[in-house]
């Protein structure tokens, strides 16, 4: 029957693009059914019961509904149908059914609420995820360790995340390790000072790899733009990591020699003396996790200036820049509380909460004008003839591009 | 609403308008709950004082506050609004039994009961008694430190309290025109719906002052 | 309900009335019962016991029934008015003890 | 409407509809004010549409730079805003309006005044809550306004006052709509009209009414909290202070959840309507059909917090929660598997509004089983707050909501208008929501799962997200073109061929009388003796000419503008607030005084006349 073959066609045609989906999500770097963690293990074993069962009860539903329209569709002429009123047997079992399915449904859902919920091993990792409008603090309290935007841990051991904001109400989200837990309550208040939200997984797969984090609630302005990194990492490269961020920023006394003019490679580093061992992820990044947001015409960052860092270590010290952010070793940087922890962020890979690669470039432009850069950033803008959509004044003092570069360069050296 | 012959009867031979108020109160019960759950989820929360039921010492307080809450005071409001209840239920009774002079007997007492005006006048006062009790009672906390910015108890209570009073105070006015009703064309028999209707939103209000009192004030 | 010939149904239709005996009574009874609440909140030793809040909630409750029976006439009046009273009551009740366990303050 | 003077069927006959502005403002005819609902929530479709159109356009590629973030923001929260509160709610109240007195037999609502002021205060509040976009301050907390984004500290602007104060307005409306419709079912029944005769339409009605007047109150004080927050200083969502920013969420979704089912009740009661009367056939089981809408509404008040799994409130909660969420899918499947067996044995004709009525039953299942995935509380995490979540959403809502309505405007266009809307239209009508809704919304299935989060003004190129969201784009190009189909025919049919009393062969009251229905439904009231009166209850529809109220000696409602004023008065009373921000505390006080003062004066001027002239 020509109309029958037709169903079926369509039928195949549907499935083959489901199962391109369900294979899209597989291997997509964001996708919520990596199973890299305990957690994320244990919600794509409930997940699939669920996708199972939930198809399974889609496709006869389905199968039934276009059943029933096909053939009991006019036929001219027909006499009036048989006027039924209803089976009382027939609803009993669309009853009973769709309960016993959910019944498997919720089983399941239930263990999984008490293994997920539960206590975290003693022995974790405590990180302290504070959300600000729109960036990412990570504290490691065990550690004392401070840092912004990207979260380093370990292949195999649990860490505790440990959820605040400073203002509103964000949400920690890395598709592919875990799911989401709300960042709700502001630590410095009242009886819920020690109120605090958490998650914890165990990243126990064998591989280091980068996953894109989120935040997946909405936030202001740059909801969209507050992102950040999660680096899965060897122990001893998380060993070698904690131990470098711990250390304050060591700058160089010697000035170095300014360079030639011209274009250069990006993120081209300052030559100081390398840092020995792993201090950052030290690998291409993965593409999917190099940030492509582009940058405004207008700012026009001139990135064929050579900066000087210790010139740049001058000029920040009498910059408005001391007032928001800290460089731990830099006594003209201890106060900063507003912006991220500055210390080490030439080993950093994004700025801007996840939002550009940390090259001279993006550095450059993002202190030129972070307000252009990213909509309703907390970051004046600080180019000199820049226009702030935020203020939506045009600069008349403020950095010039030359300015800009040293800064760009002492913070480059802050490995 | 004016009756009309054309008119067929209602399903239920109830009046249209007593059905709404009942609907009418079973919507404010809702908004009574979200209003005193919110005072009671916020209870001993407040970061700073003065509080309901304790004494608040420095350094949460500048100086050594006593706990808020007057008890004495407000029991005898908490009296006065039951009493308009009952004023409120012998206004409907005179109302109802207007057209039969001398049913509740002879001699003064039953003159008395037999006037509607009264008890409306009467329940109408002892609304307004209540609420200046209620104003007193705001107005002294503002003395001793407690405004509606002061803490979250400060907040809530205001509010809620706040709240019930705005409904008193419409009752009141409710009262008042049927009062002036009552004076200009006399209310008779078949008016017994329309003050029953008000009294039904009176005595809820009271039935949420009694809730009101228990959780806010007595239980510490 | 005999069906009413008028749209107003003018004069409210109750099976019994309270007569004003059973208004004074209610009255007695609820300020007797206000007086009793109150006077236990100055007794510390009782105030100290477990008793004291369930016997305030017990006691506001019985308050709460009568007025709403008596001098709302629920009791004389149709059942619609009761469904229409108590259901939604039921909600907002079992509304407010979740959201007290939820806040963590579902104890006295 | 206003056709109706001239339709050659009622030409010879002594009646005729009052015509010009004036009887349209001043009109308390449940069928006009309904037909204002209509027109006015289609219009307020178009700009939701619109917005949303604009989103996509936004989303089509990646870093987009259609708008700025800002305007992104504004564009979702005041598309999620206007398609709950303008359109799906309105569009739900034109349909009680127009149908709940004829399905039960009754001349007109209990208080046609009040209803007349419920459509001016939504119509003031909706203008009110627009303006905004004026005066470049559109709402921009998203649809759940959640603290403290709201709060004065995080949202200095007039945006957030706009959107609170437009919802204290219009649920003022829904609230005196609720209670008026709560009267008119329970006693304005014609004789023999039992409950259980009732047709599902008005039963799903009245149950939406309880979730109304239940629900309402609850976001109404979360809003005056809120309001004092940020007009008064009170500390109710103060961190600082120690509050807690998730009473707000309680306290929204405890309103929000119902808030749903007010959403797709009206629009299941709709296809319950729609899918008897083209497959000739009785609905399958009636009783439960009506108990299970009133246990999907009662379950619907105990499940709020499956919107806040993501907030850490413990395992117990959240197995809770998920445990109730997960019990409403028993009686939601009950009505899917009864609509399927009203058709079983049936004699389907496939009309525009049995096509809808069709694909309700298809797509809300899949929003329904989506739902389900969402109950799940470890799995939601995975899913709260992805587009996963607003594949969800709109399938239900416009899977569901949307196109139960399209079946009911296809459905009632000819009761409504006298009128036939064009099947040819119709038919191009459906097929282009139907695919452009899938293409749309299916693709938000994997941009979810592929995590993208909602409500994001940007997602990054390379995440394997550019398909999914061109894919939805196109569907949202789909959906304008359908759009501007739908209205066309609207448009174009009011000129369309005469549709009689019952076109349809339908079986409920509403077909006895003639299309339009006169001002007073019923020349005699029915005595109904079957659920089906058309069918099996020898009701017969309407004959010959039509006579005039006055003619029949029936007592008609007098016009009235009084109510018009006073919601008038109730909005400008609202809107003085705004001034308070703008630093004009003065004169914003001065403005609440006197619009509150005109609205009380008016309210008694409305109440101390008579509704009727004596007789
Ligand atoms: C019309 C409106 C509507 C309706 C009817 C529903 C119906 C349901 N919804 Fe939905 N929901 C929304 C509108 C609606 N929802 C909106 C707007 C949001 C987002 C708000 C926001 O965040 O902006 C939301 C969000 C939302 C969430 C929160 C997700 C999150 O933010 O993390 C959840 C979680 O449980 C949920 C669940 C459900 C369930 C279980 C149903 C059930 O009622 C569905 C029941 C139906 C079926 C199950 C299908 C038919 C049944 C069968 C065929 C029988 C067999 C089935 C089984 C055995 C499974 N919804
Ligand atoms: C009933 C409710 C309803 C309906 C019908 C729709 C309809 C649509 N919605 Fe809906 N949507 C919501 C309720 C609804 N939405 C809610 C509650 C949210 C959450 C908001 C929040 O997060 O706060 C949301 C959020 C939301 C988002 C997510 C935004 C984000 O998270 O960043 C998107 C993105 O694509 C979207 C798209 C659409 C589209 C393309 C349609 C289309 O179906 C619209 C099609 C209709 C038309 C196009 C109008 C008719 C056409 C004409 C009259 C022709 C003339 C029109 C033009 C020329 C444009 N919506
Ligand atoms: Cu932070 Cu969204
Ligand atoms: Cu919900």
């Amino acid at each position: 029957m020509p109309a029958d073959s037709r169903l079926r066609r369509l039928a195949q045609a549907a499935l083959t693009v489901a199962l391109l989906g369900l294979v899209a999500c597989v291997d997509n770097p964001n996708s919520v059914f990596h199973s890299r963690t305990d957690f994320n293990r244990d919600v794509t074993w409930l997940f699939k019961i669920i996708l199972w069962l939930g198809t399974i009860v889609f496709v006869f539903t389905e199968a039934l509904l276009i059943y029933a329209i096909w053939k009991f569709r006019a036929k001219p002429g027909a006499p009036r149908p048989e006027q039924v009123h209803g089976n009382t047997k027939l609803e009993i079992l669309w009853t009973v059914i769709p309960a016993l399915v959910l019944a498997a449904i919720a089983v399941p859902t239930v263990t999984t609420i008490f293994k997920t919920q539960g206590r975290a091993n003693p022995d974790a990792i405590q990180v302290e995820v504070i959300g600000h409008q729109w960036w990412w603090e990570f504290r490691y309290p065990q550690y004392g360790i401070t840092t912004a935007n990207e979260v380093y841990m370990p292949l195999g051991k649990t860490i505790d995340f440990k959820l605040m904001t400073v203002d509103v109400i964000h949400s920690f989200w890395i598709p592919g390790l875990a799911g989401k837990r709300d960042a709700v309550y502001n630590p410095t208040s009242g009886w819920l000072k020690h109120r605090q939200t958490n998650i914890w997984f165990t990243a126990d797969s064998t591989t280091e790899d980068v996953f894109n984090g989120f935040c997946a609630e909405y936030c202001g302005t740059s909801h969209a733009n507050m992102r950040f990194r999660a680096m899965v990492v060897s122990q001893e490269s998380f060993d070698s990591w904690v131990a470098h961020q711990q250390k304050p920023a060591v700058f160089p006394a010697a000035a170095v020699a300014p360079a030639p003019t011209g274009r250069r490679a990006a993120a081209a580093p300052v030559p100081t003396p390398a840092p020995q061992g792993f201090i950052a992820w030290n690998r291409p990044m993965p593409a999917y996790t190099i940030p492509r947001t582009p940058i405004p015409a207008a700012i026009a960052y001139d990135t064929t200036l050579v900066g000087d860092a210790a010139r740049g270590a001058t000029t920040i010290a009498s910059s408005s820049c001391i007032a928001c952010h800290t460089v731990k070793g830099n006594p003209a940087l201890a106060f900063g509380k507003v912006g991220p922890d500055l210390t080490h962020v030439g080993s950093r890979l994004t700025i801007g909460g996840g939002l550009f690669p940390n090259d001279t470039k993006h550095l450059g432009s993002w202190i030129k004008n972070s307000t252009a850069m990213k909509p309703g950033s907390f970051m004046p803008t600080q180019g000199k003839g820049q226009y702030d959509p935020k203020t939506k004044t045009t600069l008349t003092l403020g950095l010039t591009d030359q300015q800009i570069a040293d800064i760009v360069a002492y913070l480059q050296a802050l490995k | 609403m004016a009756t009309a012959a054309g008119h067929p009867p209602t399903s239920t031979g109830l009046d249209n308008r007593k059905i709404a108020i009942w609907a009418f109160i079973g919507s404010e019960c809702m908004l009574f709950t979200s209003l005193i759950s919110t005072y009671l989820v916020y209870k001993g929360r407040s970061v700073t004082g003065p509080f309901p039921h304790e004494v608040c010492n420095p350094p949460q307080c500048a100086t050594t506050l006593q706990p808020i809450l007057d008890i004495p005071v407000t029991s005898v409001s908490t009296f006065v609004l039951l009493m308009s209840s009952l004023a409120m239920v012998m206004g409907l009774a005179a109302v109802q039994n207007k057209d039969k002079p001398g049913w509740a007997g002879t001699g003064a007492w039953a003159k008395i009961q037999e006037s509607s005006k009264i008890w409306i006048m009467a329940t109408a006062i002892l609304g307004a008694t209540f609420l200046g009790f209620q104003a007193y009672e705001f107005t002294s906390f503002v003395h001793e430190g407690l405004t509606i910015k002061t803490n979250l108890f400060g907040s809530s209570f205001f509010t809620l309290t706040g709240f019930h009073g705005a409904h008193v105070t419409v009752g009141v006015l409710w009262l008042l025109t049927l009062y002036a009703i009552d004076v200009r064309r006399g209310l008779g028999p078949k008016d017994a719906l329309i003050v029953d209707i008000a009294a039904l939103y009176w005595h809820f209000v009271d039935v949420v002052w009694i809730v009101i009192f228990t959780l806010v004030y007595l239980i510490k | 309900m005999a069906d009413q010939q008028t749209h107003g149904g003018h004069g409210a239709h109750e099976h019994a009335h309270p007569t004003w005996s059973t208004y004074w009574k209610v009255a007695t009874i609820l300020t007797l019962i206000t007086v009793v609440e109150v006077w236990i909140y100055y007794i510390p030793a009782f105030v100290a016991t477990k008793l004291f809040v369930p016997s305030l909630l017990i006691m506001s409750a019985v308050k709460f029934v009568i007025v709403v029976m008596f001098y709302m006439h629920l009791k004389y009046d149709h059942k619609l008015f009761r469904v229409l009273f108590t259901g939604p009551l039921i909600i907002a009740g079992a509304t407010m003890i979740v959201l007290l366990f939820l806040f963590g303050q579902l104890f006295f | 409407m206003a056709t109706a003077a001239t339709a050659p069927a009622h030409s010879h006959s002594g009646y005729s509809e009052p015509t010009g502005i004036w009887s349209w403002l001043t009109t308390v005819d449940h069928k006009r004010i309904g037909a204002l609902y209509l027109y006015t929530a289609l219009t307020w479709f178009a700009i939701g549409g619109l917005e949303a159109v604009m989103i996509r356009i936004q989303l089509m590629g990646p870093n987009g730079r259609f708008v700025t973030a800002d305007t992104y923001n504004q564009l979702f929260t005041m598309h999620g805003t206007t398609m709950v509160f303008l359109v799906i709610m309105p569009l739900s109240a034109a349909f009680f309006n127009l149908l709940i007195p004829l399905q039960i037999g009754a001349r007109d609502v209990a208080f046609p005044r009040l209803n007349a002021f419920s459509y001016w205060v939504y119509l003031f509040g909706s203008i009110f809550m627009n303006a905004s976009w004026l005066v470049g301050a559109a709402p921009d907390g998203g649809w759940f306004g959640y603290t403290p984004l709201t709060t004065y500290q995080y949202g200095p602007g007039l945006n957030i006052d706009f959107w609170l104060l437009g919802l204290q307005i219009l649920g003022v409306s829904s609230l005196a709509a609720g209670f008026n419709f709560i009267t008119t079912i329970i006693n304005m029944r014609a004789p023999g009209m039992t409950f259980m005769r009732m047709p599902i339409f008005t039963w799903m009605s009245f149950v939406v009414q309880f979730l109304l007047v239940l629900a309402f109150p609850v976001i109404t004080i979360a809003l005056v909290f809120l309001q004092f927050d940020r007009f008064f200083g009170t500390q109710f969502y103060e961190a600082a202070a120690g509050a807690d920013p998730l009473l707000w969420q309680h306290l929204f979704w405890i309103f929000g959840h119902p808030e749903v089912y007010i959403l797709i009740l009206p629009a299941f009661g709709l296809v319950s309507e729609v899918l008897p009367t083209f497959s000739r056939k009785p609905l399958f089981g009636y009783p439960v059909m009506v108990y299970s809408g009133i246990l999907i509404a009662f379950l619907g008040f105990g499940v709020w917090a499956h919107h806040m799994f993501a907030v850490g409130m413990g395992p117990i909660a959240d197995t809770l929660f998920a445990l109730t969420t997960m019990l409403i899918g028993i009686p939601t499947g009950v009505k899917i598997f009864n609509w399927i067996f009203t058709m079983w044995g049936g004699d389907i004709r496939f009309t525009t509004a049995m096509k809808f009525a069709i694909a309700l039953v298809g797509l809300f299942t899949i929003g329904g089983i989506s739902g389900v995935m969402h109950a799940s509380p470890p799995a939601d995490l995975q899913q709260t707050d992805t587009y996963f979540i607003v594949a969800h959403f709109h399938y239900v809502l416009f899977g569901g909501s949307m196109m139960g309505i399209w079946a009911g405007v296809y459905y009632y266009y000819p009761k409504l208008t006298g009128k036939l809307m064009s099947e040819k239209l119709g038919s191009w009508h459906f097929w282009l929501s139907f695919i452009g809704m899938n293409l749309t919304f299916m693709p938000m299935h994997w941009a979810g799962l592929l995590g993208m989060p909602r409500r994001t003004w940007v997602y990054d190129a390379g995440q394997g997200l550019e398909i999914w969201n061109l894919m939805s784009t196109y569907g949202a190009f789909f959906q304008v073109l359908a759009g501007l189909v739908g209205f066309w025919n609207l448009w174009r049919s009011r000129k369309g061929p005469d549709a009689g009393p019952n076109p349809w062969g339908a079986p409920t009251l509403e077909w006895s009388i003639p299309s339009p229905p006169p001002d007073y439904n019923f020349a005699v009231i029915p005595t109904v003796t079957a659920r089906y009166p058309m069918w099996d209850g020898g009701q017969k529809a309407h004959e010959g000419p039509i006579k005039t109220a006055k003619e029949l000696g029936i007592p008609m409602p007098n016009p009235t503008i009084k109510p018009l004023f006073v919601a008038l008065w109730m909005t400008l009373m609202f809107a003085s607030m705004l001034l308070i921000h703008k630093g004009m505390t003065g004169l914003a006080i001065a403005g609440v005084i006197t619009f509150a003062t005109l609205m009380t004066l008016q309210l008694y001027s409305w109440l101390l006349t008579p509704l009727e002239d004596e007789h």
